[in-house]
């Protein structure tokens, strides 16, 4: 089969998972309902790497024809290129595993059915975002991954206490990003105006080869308003904040979507216009600097968060932060490395935690959790594993990946360096602390708890595992240069480079070997530093987070999330709540009403005036006709 | 003319008829004298015929014929629906009919004059036995007090009528409407003698059909006298004046037609507002149609005034249809009055006619959409005759009546509210009782007023 | 002839005037009065205003139609006033009364 | 003509329908008025003109006239009787309204009209049938509304019928230049001066803009919706405001091209206004029926802005999004009337817990909301894609602040869904959805899906015609 007809197949087995069990799910044994929903995104995987490993040229495949208007074109149609193809890797291949894991996860749920309907939807729209052929494919996509994650986030809409809440927060999700869709929307069509098209291979044919460029202006218009839609897909201030809330959803959900896959759908789509970056410095810089505020803010919350998944997406937040500053530098392979492992640590990371959850009965507020290490061993040891990866523990996937960012950044400007250095550092900080309260000390919650706690089943850890040795060796994936030389290095570099249009085209210049080599030593030097303060400080002493209300200032400040929701409350919710008052009682029901009621009410009242004249008196009558005689003949008298 | 007086005979043979107390028998002859007059008026006009070929007073041409029709046919209904009411009291079976019929004839002369001679008999053998009818309810002070405001206003008209004749004939010289009109149009400048004379004739007129400021006994006197000589007013007696009007001012005095038109359109225009605007809070269903009629009235001298722009039979159609219309519609909710035949005519006993009799209330409805001008009823395209050809001259006053129309479907919705609304002693209530009469009444009106409009646009 | 009838020297303007004048009586009378059988004979006196005007015309223009109009208006008055007088009786015996002002009873 | 004969003759039938089998009358009915116009779909060629009727010679009331359709009528007319047709499902369950012979003889009647409104090529014709369709409807609402309509429905009918009156004003006037002949062609190709235009589209903007309704003459909307039952709200949603959408298209817009740069920013702006305006309104409101109320509002708002741009891209748009909503609000009313049936109450600060007791009612209910939120895959997003695009080609600022519907249409939207839907276990009891309510959701559903992920079927249909139309503005207003 070639791989035009391959890639339909592609998108097809995830739907026919979603369909069977979207409508026969709920009379198949759980068992079975879930295995099919792995056994699809598996195949797809199985299929995504044939195609990639048969990829040479890029390859496109047309579906049909949406739309047809004379001036306006769009096709449903697929493309494949190494860079839609290793994303699609990692959908599948780490949507593979989230799925085994929710197989047991999920297992005493009762809409067992309806997740894996809702995650097989996910994996199909994320593919049709990677794999469309044009950019209005991927806002379908786009929009897709959006209505999934709506309704994972919101997956226990009918809880007894969180029911509404749970609504509420997928609710913010979907606004937050339909925000950003709207900008990307705009992008689009900025798009279709400059080059009448929206087909990736047009696009960066007129751009690379034709040379046919829009004015900075505009060019600027449409980059920015990409990233507009970036910013809300792949949580970037000013719309994060829905990131943590959207932690309301099962643990998996978090790993696959506001992890793994969904939210690095901006960083897709910055990788996949970077022509068009490339000839807009400024969006660039715009980029760099708000990857960069992200990445700090959200590192500085995640400090003080006490609940284990707000802290883990406070932390996506902050890498999301970093990679955003990597493709501000231009580091489009360096981007999507740390895509890569942060899809695999940050997985581990979530999983992990869900297998705490599982463990610790629902609970997640760490103050209550502690010596979880003994009793789930696995569960400890590829959590410690994903936590050394993120903190850029020397040699794990982090460690790599982060640090080509740090070198791009040095080579960029030191200030950002400094600044990118004190997120990392934050990184460190928070994730040991988060590490040791939770599997060292003692245990903090009730006995009945205690007793529960249990390892989760192999369905469960099996995933875990495969991820932590994925997030040690990682890394390989795109080798510095100075550890080999030759053919190992830099593979992700060379892939990329390979087929996906533009990308050749940027040489980014490596930091010479010294350099390296001194920023690589001061990363392990804070990794290692932060490791050993935040032993002595947890494990040693077994200092666990204080009430809220014992918070010194900075700490409030933090664990409030430096009060973005209060802001946003004040800024827009609030307002937009009054005009909605204010237009429905005085300009709706007062003010236009009131000018139809009045209308009528006048013309009733005239109509009373006019009766009056009406007497029933013969007299009056007749003097009326009178003066119409008069009247008349007066007339003619002027006429005259 | 053979219409003329087989109605006349018929009339007079009611008059005798009703001596033998057999309402059914009164009633049976009016209606053969009736249907007969419709075939002479056929008849004469289809084959030219002339009765008197020497006497020239009345002329039977085709608008005459038009509007006669309409007359003899409303009045054969207004019999029918009226049949029990009017033949209420057996000692006086057959004088009310006998009345109307009379009338009729006066409203067949009104038609088809052609001299100020049969011009005026024609409208006091209209006038005076309306007088008489809308007094028919002896005992009612109210319906004496109608006939007496009807008889003193409209013996006032006469008078005004009268001394306009009398000017007209002092400038002219002579009673004859072409020879009027070639009067002036051959001298060169008219004296102001037959200009104010035709003034006053205009005031007449416009108090016979009710429009503002002539209309105050209309209220009164719709409002005071039975329902069938309420729509009998409304209908043949409005006719025939228009028609008058029509034979009087567009075709005798259209070349001065400078001095009447401006006073006419001004008073089309106050009729629209005044019957409008009073009609909106009544209370009383009589009461509100005349008001409506004063507005309708409004409307229809709008196609009076603007025969200027086309030929003759154009505007005599616009009309002719206008009122057509708007007597069908009279006649079904006279009928309704006379179904429900409540003295205080209280507007709270129309609440809930269709539930307690759906045809009934379709119906009303019908005619109530009509006269609002509501497509498809034929009322819509009465108004769309007189409106489009209005707007060629006077575009500001089209949009005048057109809002008017607006503030007349307040009104009217509200009656048809109160039409469709729940009775208010619900769930039981008394029974509408219609008979076969007022049944084929309502059915005739009906299906014209339906398919008036529509059917029309086929041909 | 112009202006002037026949075996007469009393100019057409006279008895326009004389007419005018009594047909305004007759008019403010029906107006100002309450009475209805004054008020009928104020009718009656528009009427014959009518007539004398009538009746000059016809002299004016030496045609005789004038005068048979006369006796139509004549014919017809004496119509109506026989219409006219019985509905007052009947009003009468309603309302014990041939005041106009009283019979308000229909007005809105 | 059976087209337009078989509706009469169904509101007819319907009146002498025993009781028991009337519902199931009815709906074969309207499924026979389905595969008529599916007859009449599959002999049409894209581009032509299909006659239906027509007077040869002059009628009685002076003029000459055609009924027909193009692609665009086709639309229309099947997107009619498809309407009808789910309407008419959607009350099976309600056996008080649909055995009720006045019901189904007045939803018949208001198709006839609907239908002759798409066909008449002559303005007469189109004005009767205009008004014809304000009576059926009028009497739904007032037989079978809630308690206190009677005002809110005099209001409606006097607000709408004096817009029309404005629109017959124009007619009339128009009919001046052409000598009473309201002929389509006649009336396109005459050339009037921008007074004249401006006069004559005032009317008919006023009467468009009533019906459709655009701000600030909306007020009617909400109550009304609010007290008509459901067919009527149906009714009046689903169908009624496309007549306005269809009239701009059809009359306004080739008649009055001469005064298109007057207008087109007053339209472009009240639309606007509306669109943010009532979303706006809708976010606060509690009364379901209400908020899709305020939600339709803000919905035909972009419409008829779009309508104002003078491209294929932006007629095509409209076009699909007038289908498009005509099916959703149909859908959003229905389970709006569903949880009132259920329930007999509305407001959702009192319903919650609803999805746990009727999943499949939840499943369907939230198929609906992403349709009008209009997600991709369902047709409002390919309506609102390329009504917003050339809104914002045409002006940036104006594009981007329609845009803002796609949010705010998320959050009265999803408020409403989740506040009536989510939360703990009802305490109430909810029959979940009935067999027939399954498949009138899954017929609007697999519509809105189709031209969702299909739209060329209805863009090849329409798009020949509206050139055309495109073509005879274009002539003129330059």
């Amino acid at each position: 089969m070639s791989i035009q007809q391959l890639l339909p197949l592609l998108l097809l087995f995830p739907l026919i998972g979603a369909f069977i069990n979207g409508t026969a799910g709920k009379k198949l044994p759980k068992i079975v309902a879930g295995s099919l929903a792995t056994l699809m995104t598996f195949v797809s995987f199985l299929i995504a790497l044939t195609i990639f490993l048969n990829l040479d040229q890029p390859v496109r495949s047309l579906l049909f024809t949406m739309i047809d208007i004379d001036s306006l074109h769009l096709d449903a149609a697929l493309y494949a290129d190494n860079l839609s193809m290793w994303m699609t890797l990692i959908i599948t291949g780490v949507g593979s595993l989230i799925h085994l894991f929710s197989m047991g996860y999920m297992s005493h749920d009762k809409g067992y059915y309806k997740f894996f309907t809702y995650l097989n939807l996910f994996i199909f729209s994320m593919l049709i975002l990677v794999l469309g052929s044009n950019y209005f494919m991927l806002f379908f996509g786009w929009e897709g991954v959006g209505i999934c994650s709506y309704l994972l986030i919101g997956f226990h809409y009918d809880d007894e206490q969180k029911g509404l809440l749970n609504g509420l927060a997928a609710r913010k999700a979907f606004i937050m990003n339909r925000i950003g869709d709207l900008g990307l929307l705009i992008g689009l069509f900025l798009m279709l105006l400059s080059f009448g098209t929206l087909e990736y291979e047009q696009v960066s044919r007129m751009v690379l080869v034709d040379k046919i460029l829009p004015n900075g202006n505009m060019l600027f218009a449409i980059t920015i308003c990409l990233f507009i839609g970036a910013t809300g897909k792949s949580a970037q201030i000013p719309l994060f904040t829905w990131l943590p809330d959207a932690m309301a959803g099962p643990t998996p959900v978090s790993a696959l979507i506001h992890a793994a896959t969904m939210v690095t759908a901006g960083i897709f789509l910055v990788v996949r216009s970077n022509y068009l970056f490339h000839y807009a410095p400024f969006t660039r810089e715009i980029i760099l600097y708000i990857g960069l505020a992200t990445s700090i803010v959200a590192a500085f919350i995640a400090l003080r968060q006490n609940d284990i998944k707000k802290v883990l997406a406070y932390s996506t937040v902050s890498q999301l932060g970093l990679i955003f500053v990597a493709l501000g530098l231009e580091a489009y392979t360096t981007a999507i490395f740390h895509v890569t492992t942060h899809a695999f640590f940050k997985a581990l990371l979530f999983l992990g935690s869900g297998s705490v959850i599982h463990a610790m009965s629902g609970e997640q507020d760490i103050r209550k959790m502690g010596g979880l290490k003994d009793k789930i061993r696995i569960t400890h040891i590829t959590f410690l594993i994903g936590t050394l990866a993120i903190s850029g523990f020397p040699l794990f996937s982090g460690f790599y990946s982060k640090d080509e960012i740090l070198g791009y950044a040095f080579g960029h400007s030191l200030t950002i360096y400094i600044l990118l250095v004190i997120s990392v550092t934050m990184t460190a900080i928070y994730m040991f602390r988060l590490y040791f309260v939770v599997f060292h000390g003692t245990f903090r919650d009730s006995k009945d708890v205690e007793h529960h706690v249990h390892e989760s089943p192999l369905s469960m850890t099996l995933p875990l595992m495969v991820l932590a040795v994925l997030s040690v060796i990682g890394g390989v994936l795109n080798l510095p240069g100075i550890f080999l030389h030759g053919s190992g290095t830099h593979f992700l570099n060379n892939l990329l480079n390979k087929n996906v249009a533009g990308l050749d085209q940027i040489h980014n210049v490596h930091p010479d070997h010294t350099t390296t080599l001194i920023l690589m030593g001061v990363a392990v030097a804070i990794c290692l530093t932060t490791l050993f303060i935040s032993s002595i400080v947890y494990k040693k002493k077994g200092s666990v987070p204080s009430e809220d209300a014992q918070l010194s200032a900075w700490e409030t400040f933090s664990n409030k999330k430096m009060y973005w929701d209060e802001l946003y409350d004040i800024l827009f919710v609030k307002p937009i709540e009054w005009f909605s008052k204010v237009f429905y009682t005085i300009v709706d029901s007062f003010i236009l009403s009131g000018i139809i009621e009045g209308v009528v009410r006048t013309v009733a009242f005239s109509g009373d005036i006019v009766r009056k004249w009406q007497t029933g008196k013969v007299n009056s009558y007749i003097l009326w006709m009178v003066f119409g005689i008069i009247g008349f003949i007066t007339y003619y008298l002027i006429k005259l | 003319m053979i219409a003329l007086i087989t109605l006349f005979v018929t009339g007079l043979i009611t008059l005798f008829v009703a001596f033998t107390r057999k309402p059914l028998l009164v009633g049976i002859i009016a209606t053969i004298g009736l249907i007969g007059g419709l075939f002479g008026l056929m008849y004469e006009s289809r084959y030219g015929i002339r009765l008197f070929p020497d006497y020239h007073g009345l002329n039977f041409d085709t608008t005459a014929v038009m509007f006669s029709f309409i007359c003899i046919i409303f009045t054969t209904l207004l019999v029918w629906t009226g049949f029990k009411p009017l033949t209420e009291n057996e000692n006086h079976a057959g004088d009310h009919i006998a009345l109307m019929i009379f009338s009729l004839c006066g409203a067949l002369i009104m038609t088809s004059f052609t001299d100020f001679f049969m011009f005026f008999l024609g409208l006091e053998i209209l006038s005076i036995p309306v007088y008489v009818l809308a007094g028919m309810k002896k005992s009612d002070a109210l319906s004496s007090e109608a006939s007496l405001k009807y008889f003193l206003t409209g013996s006032f008209a006469t008078g005004i009528l009268l001394f306009g004749i009398a000017w007209i004939y002092g400038s002219t010289g002579s009673f004859d409407l072409l020879e009027i009109k070639n009067a002036i149009l051959n001298s060169t400048h008219n004296s102001s003698l037959l200009y104010v004379g035709v003034l006053l004739v205009l005031a007449s007129f416009l108090f016979k059909i009710g429009a503002v400021p002539y209309h105050f006994w209309s209220p009164d006197v719709y409002a005071g006298s039975p329902a069938t000589i309420m729509g009998f007013m409304a209908s043949v007696v409005k006719i025939a004046a228009f028609a008058a009007i029509l034979r009087l001012f567009t075709d005798t005095f259209d070349s001065i037609s400078g001095v009447w038109g401006p006073l006419v359109l001004g008073v089309s225009v106050l009729s629209m507002f005044v019957g409008n605007l009073s009609a909106i809070k009544q209370t009383r269903v009589r009461r509100l149609l005349a008001y409506s009629s004063i507005a309708h009235v409004g409307y229809a001298l709008l196609a009076v005034v603007t025969f200027d722009s086309v030929e003759t039979t154009t505007y005599h159609y616009n009309v002719y249809y206008y009122l057509l219309a708007y007597g069908l519609a009279t006649i079904i909710l006279i009928t309704a009055e006379n179904i429900i035949n409540d003295e205080s005519d209280d507007i709270e006993n129309w609440v809930g006619i269709a539930r307690k009799n759906p045809i009934l209330g379709l119906f009303i409805i019908m005619a109530i959409l009509s006269l609002a001008g509501v497509p498809p009823m034929m009322g819509f395209f009465g108004k769309y005759l007189i409106f489009s050809q209005a707007i060629y001259d006077y575009p500001y006053i089209v949009a005048i009546a057109l809002l008017n129309s607006g503030i007349g479907i307040y009104y009217y919705l509200k009656l048809i509210v109160k039409v469709l609304r729940k009775p208010y002693e619900a769930p039981k209530f008394d029974k509408l009782i219609i008979c076969s009469l007022q049944w084929i009444v309502l059915i005739i009106s009906g299906v014209l007023l339906l398919i008036g409009g529509f059917l029309l646009l086929l041909f | 002839m112009e202006g002037t009838l026949l075996n007469s020297g009393v100019s057409l303007q006279f008895y326009i005037i004389l007419a005018t004048i009594i047909f305004c009586i007759g008019v403010l009378g029906v107006m100002i009065r309450r009475n209805a059988i004054i008020i009928l004979m104020c009718v009656e006196l528009m009427l014959n205003a009518v007539n004398l005007l009538m009746v000059a015309f016809s002299n004016y223009h030496g045609k005789g139609d004038g005068q048979i109009f006369v006796f139509f208006i004549m014919v017809v008055a004496a119509a109506e006033a026989t219409v006219g007088l019985s509905i007052l009786v009947l009003l009468y015996r309603n309302r014990k009364t041939v005041d106009i002002g009283l019979f308000n009873k229909l007005k809105d | 003509m059976e087209l337009l004969i078989l509706p009469l003759a169904l509101s007819l039938v319907s009146l002498i329908i025993p009781k028991s089998t009337r519902r199931f009358a009815a709906l074969l009915g309207a499924l026979a008025s389905i595969v008529i116009a599916v007859v009449h779909l599959t002999s049409f060629h894209a581009g032509a003109f299909v006659e239906l009727f027509s007077s040869n010679h002059q009628t009685f009331f002076r003029m000459t006239y055609q009924m027909g359709y193009d692609g665009l009528g086709l639309a229309m007319i099947l997107l009619t009787n498809v309407i009808v047709f789910v309407i008419l499902l959607a009350n099976f369950e309600n056996v008080n309204i649909a055995s009720n012979k006045m019901f189904n003889s007045m939803v018949f009647l208001m198709q006839f009209a609907l239908l002759g409104v798409f066909t008449s090529f002559d303005l007469i014709l189109f004005y009767i049938f205009w008004e014809l369709s304000l009576i059926p409807v009028f009497l739904i609402a007032f037989w079978f509304g809630e308690k206190d309509r009677k005002r809110t429905l005099l209001i409606f009918f006097i607000y709408t019928f004096i817009g029309s009156l404005a629109m017959l004003f124009s007619i009339f006037y128009i009919g001046t230049l052409t000598t009473g002949n309201y002929d389509y062609q006649t009336l396109v190709d005459i050339e009037m001066n921008t007074k004249t235009a401006l006069v004559v589209c005032m009317g008919f903007f006023f009467a468009f803009a009533v019906k459709i309704p655009l701000f600030p003459f909306h007020t009617w909307q909400p109550e009304t919706y609010t007290k008509s039952p459901m067919a009527g709200t149906m009714l009046l949603s689903g169908l009624m405001l496309k007549m306005a959408l269809f009239g701009i298209l059809r009359w306004m817009l080739p008649l009055t091209p001469e005064a298109y740069h007057c207008y087109k920013y007053v339209i472009i702006v009240l639309g606007l206004i509306g669109v943010i305006y009532a979303a706006v309104i809708a976010m606060k409101q509690n009364d379901l029926k209400k908020i899709f109320a305020y939600a339709s509002i803000s919905h035909v708002g972009l419409i008829a802005a779009g309508l104002m741009i003078l491209s294929i891209d932006a007629f095509t748009g409209a076009v699909v999004q007038m289908v498009n909503h005509a099916f959703v609000a149909v859908g959003l009313f229905l389970a709006a009337d569903i949880i009132d049936r259920r329930l007999g109450r509305r407001d959702i600060q009192t319903l919650g817990g609803i999805a746990v007791k009727a999943p499949k009612f939840a499943f369907w209910f939230a198929v609906i909301c992403f349709a009008a939120v209009s997600v991709p895959l369902t047709s409002g997003f390919i309506g609102e894609f390329l009504l917003i695009k050339e809104l914002f080609t045409d002006n940036a600022w104006i594009g981007v602040l329609i845009g803002t519907t796609l949010i705010l249409a998320c959050v009265y939207t999803f408020r409403a869904y989740q506040l009536s839907m989510y939360g703990k276990e009802s305490s109430f009891n909810f029959n979940d959805l009935t067999i027939t309510e399954i498949i009138t959701f899954a017929i609007i559903s697999i519509i809105v899906v189709v031209f969702g992920i299909y739209p060329q079927l209805l863009i090849d249909l329409v798009k020949p015609s509206l050139e055309t139309i495109l073509m005879t503005i274009k002539e003129s207003s330059i």
